[in-house]
């Protein structure tokens, strides 16, 4: 299933625009995304509880009323279709069962509103990446990896429309890269380590989702770049490291394409943009309606290309009309309505403007996102070879580009935040090509028990 | 002597520097305690306000801690050894179940970058772990950290797991992370809560002049 | 104070749009509302808690927690301005000083962030209309309604820039009206007995407010439409009857204006739309970013011509992001964010039409809030002389113009729905045009342990 | 004699037609309690049945309620003095603080119209109120209901008013109002949630049913 992307999917920017996808997806139920309209992405967890054996009838039961809520309210809303993410809680993957179990509940309910109401339900399931549970962690095998496995399986046997994940491979260096802002050390864990441990673990969901009737769907920097976007919502680093950071995610959730998955990228993952202008793949994106979730700078811009709009994900406490969930489909619906029917007035791009050119300004972040600088950056990004010289280039890319945008007054930032761009200029400068030299020249700089070099073909 | 240039050289996270000072006070006789306080602990103190103030990031300050350390290895065995303490001692973890340590790791640089001795249990730690260690060094302060919903609640298990043992009045217990929040401290009958690594420094340090 | 209004504010449809009013009104730290822009209206309220003595300073503490949130992060996210709404508990009213006390500790919040961030922030205070905590209520003397007007006095006077309230002077037989689906009295009700009730109380509202340097802002059909909209969203009764109210509800809302009001208008008063149209006042509405406080089929034609674009009401329960009011706040911003620049670069009209096209074929209450049909509706309404004929014209009007959409195919509304356009109709049709002859036909069939008709000015 | 025709009347909401079978039927002498269980109660069934399957509205329940009450009219007479019982007590008010009574009336005559005796003490309800009223009818349900966030945690003030006073056993409480949810309902140890009046029907009736 490897695959190669040498050139964008995209010739026009006119094109590039939410709800459509060169290449959309189909799922069982007949819901196409990517296909012309928007759909939301509604995601849900669990409130306050520990998920232990004695706790799981309760826990389906919280489940079922969060997705009959939800189903429910689309419904009423005459929502088309919509896309249900269940994001596993880690003793959900450590225990294949557990997360099979409700995985299954959630494709039950789908069905049945389908079969009531024509309502065009589909299900991402999306194990969690226990492999981190043992440190360093064992990525290629061992018990937890193959319950991994299992669970992913048994998900797709199950019913599951969508596998997704958000894999952490390389997270050993970079959590330590990102409070020290070492920009050599994030390329390093995403281009070396990030993108061996992707290759190695999509070609595996990707073979096994495939065999199950299950699609191969899509992975997120979301341990990476979204850990910047928090560190730099605190204050804590710079925006315009963490903006270069989300570009040095791309060769990384990119592998997932190149093994072979097909979209919809999973909602978190914002680098997402830069996939779709790359493989035509659909993708899924969070904004200003997954804020119970997280608060972020791209509010409205993150919808901009989307496929499928998310609220990334709400535990069911109770507010003062419903539960969370069902007021998060609710906004999500609304937000549909609007841009599908901006769409079909011919407004498309028009309002994928807007949105864009509403948040841009404010953030180097959001400004990473614009469709026009994700085509123009993505275009010079695949010219790069290999997965880590995509890495290093997506940084380099980043940081001329959003140098760029500061002298012309595209972006406003800080001026602290400006002797940053030179800062990691130097750094990307002094970062070799060859990924041996790089990892001869870098190693006695990392922490070498936090992670098993050889899990990365590092010798 | 004047400590103002080693406050300075921590300041501007220069370990080298910070070394060299520490052994020139120490040359002069500067009393290792005033070093430690004057010179190191109140360095960290101002670079602790300018983050507050938005003047410095996280990098900068972890610079700064690590010229401190280089500094704090100078002046240890003389400390040890005059039978000058560290001001305190925690024992920090992420709860079982979680995997998250990135906060847990920025909240034990700061303590440590505050004069606290720091015994990091890592991640995924179970209660009977906390305790033992607690009990082992002696600890002030016992530093939870969750970041899941289905994980904070095992914090309430690694409190209760002291008040079991009969010790829980001997620790006190600060706790972290996205979904704990100040009224969900008080629930668990932990002791305080803190917002983030900086929060935790000011809590931590009126915990231990309290208990002086 | 007395204003007469016998015809619209606009020449025009293309002038009727959001963040624009043809009267603008100016805060105090210079917002201006209704001035070109739309801007967030912030509301919040307790969690679960009793309002007592013991619990003030916690109370107090709960409120300072949520208006540093929720500024700080309208500075983060570079907000030019905001409206902060302190719905009061009903406690806050029956006592004065509480009340007064967070009040004004909003309002030093609010002066905070103007003095050192240059945010512009307001202060609606909205006081309960604790009248009703007698029954049947006495609304025009007595302790309860002193300590009313002693509120207000001590909000105005702490600095608040706007008073507003939810009277509710009718309630008492509009309540069973509505679950008995029964137009006669809710005309009764709504246009005899609210209509009066609003002039007097109105007219004190303005001249305390006026006297303490607050403005008086403006009412809501709360208790009224709101309970219809409610309940229709239950299934108790017909969506259709829920909106034929909503439009019955004007001349009531539109007496404050009557009574020396400027607005901008309370944001659960969907009416406010008409009232805009009729004075030119600005409004403040809810919709998908209000689905914290309650779902509804008015998502996004809510904000179609609102100036001010409002949560309703959230408690301050934690998400995995932060508190919901900054939640809220964050929403409300990025939505305000994309309609201005929409404005800015000239598809004001464009924006606000695909607001009102996305919702209004989907339920009868969506429609009567198009901005076409409110000019319509709200021109001919006007042509009635009094508020009673006003109230009982926007019952006809509203009948008229669904069933003629229905027709049309421009709503769709379930086949069990229709045949209330003719029992409706048939009610409206035999109400006399004479208030004291309407009494004294539609007085047998009230509950006259209720209310007390002296103090609608009733024998 | 076909109590077929009677059901259909409830169900149309014809009081008069209503009053008229009843009093034929008494004088076909079909027992009392047959044209109540049959006639009139398993009409009101029927009709919540078609409300929960959306086929009516709430003022279509209202009016059968209210034929199904001119039939009690006739019948009241004779199924007391022959010993017949309502199937059982509930005292019903909004929690002191609270005025919002729309949906407390609701539920009022939703149980009403499923047989059970009702004591309606209003908005604004005070504990001892409840305990009062609820000792004097000797009732079986206890309805609480709140709207407000700031008057639902009074629910528990009531509860507790009643474990005071030794009889929290002797009742049943069933709570219900926006804010109001199942768990809400565990934790302060009321014994049923409502979501709305339909529901709370279904739910009086297992708990008297229970009973027997
Ligand atoms: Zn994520
Ligand atoms: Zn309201
Ligand atoms: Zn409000």
């Amino acid at each position: 299933m490897a695959k190669t992307f040498d050139k964008l999917a995209y010739n026009s920017l006119n094109d590039f625009v939410y709800g459509s996808a060169p290449n959309p997806v189909k799922t069982k139920h007949g819901l196409v995304i990517g296909g012309g309209a928007i759909y939301p992405e509604l995601n849900f967890t669990l409130p306050p509880m520990e998920v232990t054996a004695a706790n799981m009838p309760e826990i389906k039961q919280i489940y079922s009323e969060m997705i009959d809520g939800v189903l429910k309210r689309a419904v009423e809303l005459h929502a088309p279709g919509l896309v249900v993410e269940f994001e596993m809680l880690p003793e959900m993957t450590l225990v294949p069962e557990w997360g099979i179990e409700v995985n299954n509940i959630l494709v039950n309910a789908i069905a049945e509103y389908h079969a009531k109401y024509g309502l065009k339900g589909a299900l991402r399931s999306t194990p969690g990446d226990v492999r981190e549970f043992k440190r360093p962690p064992v990525q290629r095998s061992g018990e937890i990896y193959q319950n991994l496995l299992r669970t992913i399986e048994g998900s797709a046997k199950g019913g599951a429309d969508f596998i997704a994940i958000e894999t952490t491979g390389g997270k050993e260096v970079h959590d330590e890269a990102l409070v020290n802002a070492d920009l050599t050390k994030v390329i390093f864990a995403l281009g070396i380590m990030g993108t061996r441990d992707m290759k190695f673990i999509w070609e595996k969901i990707v073979e096994i989702s495939n065999a199950n009737g299950a699609q191969a769907a899509g992975d997120t920097a979301c341990g990476f770049a979204n850990t910047a976007m928090v560190l730099a919502h605190k204050g804590f680093i710079p925006n315009v490291f963490a903006a270069v950071v989300r570009v040095a995610s791309v060769a990384r959730t990119l592998a997932a394409y190149e093994a072979g998955a097909v979209g919809p990228n999973k909602d978190c993952g914002y680098e997402g943009v830069y996939c779709k202008a790359i493989t035509g793949s659909p993708i899924a994106m969070e904004g200003k309606s997954a804020a119970c979730a997280h608060l972020s700078a791209v509010g409205n811009i993150a919808a901009a290309v989307a496929d499928l709009w998310s609220n990334e994900s709400v535990t069911n406490v109770r507010l003062l009309s419903d539960i969370a969930p069902v007021v998060s489909i609710e906004q999500l619906i609304y937000d549909c309505r609007l841009m599908n029917l901006a769409k079909e007035k011919g407004y498309g791009v028009t309002f994928r403007d807007l949105l864009a050119d509403s948040d841009s300004k404010w953030d180097p972040q959001a400004y990473v996102l614009r469709p026009d600088v994700v085509l123009d950056i993505s275009k010079d990004l695949i010219k790069a070879k290999t997965p880590f010289l995509r890495t290093k280039a997506g940084a380099k890319l980043a940081i001329d580009k959003i140098r760029k945008a500061v002298d012309n007054n595209e972006i406003i930032i800080a001026e602290r935040e400006k002797p940053w761009l030179d800062i990691m200029d130097n750094q990307v400068e002094a970062i070799p090509d060859d990924e041996e030299k790089f990892w001869h020249e870098i190693k006695g700089e990392l922490e070498l028990d936090k992670f098993i070099p050889s899990e990365y073909e590092l010798k | 002597m004047d400590l103002n240039q080693l406050s300075l050289a921590v300041q501007k996270g220069n370990a080298a520097k910070v070394k060299e000072i520490v052994n020139e006070a120490l040359a002069q006789k500067v009393s290792p305690s005033e070093i430690l306080n004057t010179g190191l602990i109140d360095a960290m103190s101002v670079v602790g306000e300018k983050f507050k103030n938005n003047e410095v990031y996280v990098p900068e300050m972890l610079m700064s801690a690590k010229a401190m350390n280089a500094g704090m290895q100078v002046l240890e065995p003389i400390l040890t050894s005059t039978g000058v303490k560290p001001i305190g001692k925690a024992v920090i973890g992420t709860v079982k179940g979680d995997l998250h340590d990135i906060g847990k790791n920025l909240v034990r640089m700061m303590l440590k970058g505050a004069g606290i001795e720091m015994y990091d249990l890592g991640i995924d730690v179970t209660a009977e772990a906390f305790l033992a260690k607690a009990k082992e060094v002696q600890a002030d302060l016992v530093c939870l950290s969750a970041l899941l919903t289905t994980t904070m609640p095992y914090m309430e298990s690694v409190v209760k797991e002291f008040e079991k043992a009969g010790v829980r009045d001997q620790f006190t217990f600060v706790i972290g992370g996205a979904p704990v929040s100040e009224s969900y401290a008080k629930s668990i009958k932990a002791d305080y809560y803190a917002d983030d690594a900086v929060v935790a420094v000011d809590v931590a340090k009126k915990i231990l002049a309290q208990k002086k």
